[in-house]
């Protein structure tokens, strides 16, 4: 029973992480829930995540919001707006 | 519909060439081509690296070609995106789209330019004589994209 | 700011290139390519006619020209169009127009196929199993070139 | 005292004619006036310039309408709404 969370581009390099596995809970089940869970750690990762204007989620690989549910196995992505084209 | 994620450059005319291929009833191919500049918000640039976010970006474009294939009557269309080391004066993207009316090959193609450049997955990391810095997102591409949402 | 009318093919990379040669600050360039079909109206078509006014064609593409470098921020633009004997799948135009921005170059470019397709002196003469025919003038885009006195 | 009036595309072939010299006088001051002048040689030209939806008029290569004056040595053109692009 876990999540897959990924960190791209700024998120990557703030939060020193590219990748990591997450337990999941019953105190998991919302995107909301995980960003408030992220933020809980401090430091950079309360300050990376601190305004939804500096970064976007993605679950499954398609854009989420803060009611997106979250289940084993699910590919969470955390990203800066993006800036490509 | 061709969505292309590549390390490698591209050329226009073979591009233009393969989406027309067999298909003589094309009249019109509006196109697009993004570049790379030597100066970005009054700053010089040496160097531009991409970087995307590999399972998801073909999954985004592809949606976004989909949904003007809904919109519009096309006969093709074409996106394809660089990623990696990039240096000034490098073409970045092309988005090129095939129709039998003008109207809507330019329509397409300004659409899939305004959610590419708010839903596809790239980063662009600039390097610059005071170091290298993660390029920010532009409001006037969400309000471009927003645009779309109250007319057909 | 290039206007060229000539009997010969062009090739758009080149076209692109010769545009952009020289000035690394150009971030857009938006294109529209616009072809013989093998069909039109539901005849088929196995041949076209241009015919211009040269006095006058050159004249009146320079102004459109001249138009959009006042209305929009251009870097440069380019106006191809052939005359004389075409086929099938034959390239017959090009406009292209450079700028730091997306939306203008869009909006350049298709301002000028608007006012290409109403206010330049060409015609078009089809070839068809029932016989040649001069192509008439559509109220499309009479329509099209319209919209543009309403909106900058 | 003179206008060089041009004919093009079907125009060209409905009136058999690609140019020709027309002497000015105080009639043919006008876009207008030239144009109910050559609807006065009647047959293809009263029917082909009946309409002004089926033809244009340019003056020395600059879109004219029926007010347009004209002067010595003029270039007027006449020619179906353009079809290029």
């Amino acid at each position: 029973m876990a999540l897959s969370v990924l960190y791209f581009a700024r998120l990557r390099e703030a939060l020193g992480m590219a990748q990591e596995d997450i337990a999941l809970n019953p105190k998991l089940a919302t995107v909301a829930e995980l960003l408030e869970y992220l933020r809980g750690r401090g430091g950079p990762w309360q300050e990376t995540l601190a305004s939804a204007r500096l970064f976007r989620v993605a679950v499954n690989q398609e854009m989420a919001d803060p009611a997106t549910p979250l289940k084993d196995g699910d590919e969470v992505a955390l990203f800066p707006p993006v800036t490509g084209g | 519909m061709t969505v292309r994620i590549q390390e490698a450059d591209f050329d226009l005319s073979q591009e233009i060439a393969n989406l027309r291929q067999a298909r003589p009833q094309i009249g019109a191919i509006a196109a697009f081509i993004g570049l790379v500049r030597d100066v970005n918000a009054g700053e010089a640039v040496s160097e531009l690296t991409l970087e995307h976010y590999p399972a998801m970006t073909q999954k985004a474009l592809e949606a976004i070609v989909a949904e003007v294939k809904q919109r519009w009557q096309l006969d093709d269309a074409l996106v394809i995106h660089r990623i990696g080391r990039l240096l000034p004066t490098d073409q970045i993207v092309l988005v090129a789209v095939a129709s039998s009316h003008r109207g809507a090959a330019f329509q397409a193609c300004e659409f899939i330019m305004d959610f590419l450049k708010t839903q596809a997955p790239f980063w662009k990391k600039e390097q610059t004589p005071a170091g290298a810095h993660w390029v920010e997102a532009r409001d006037s591409d969400a309000l471009s994209a927003a645009r779309w949402s109250d007319k057909k």
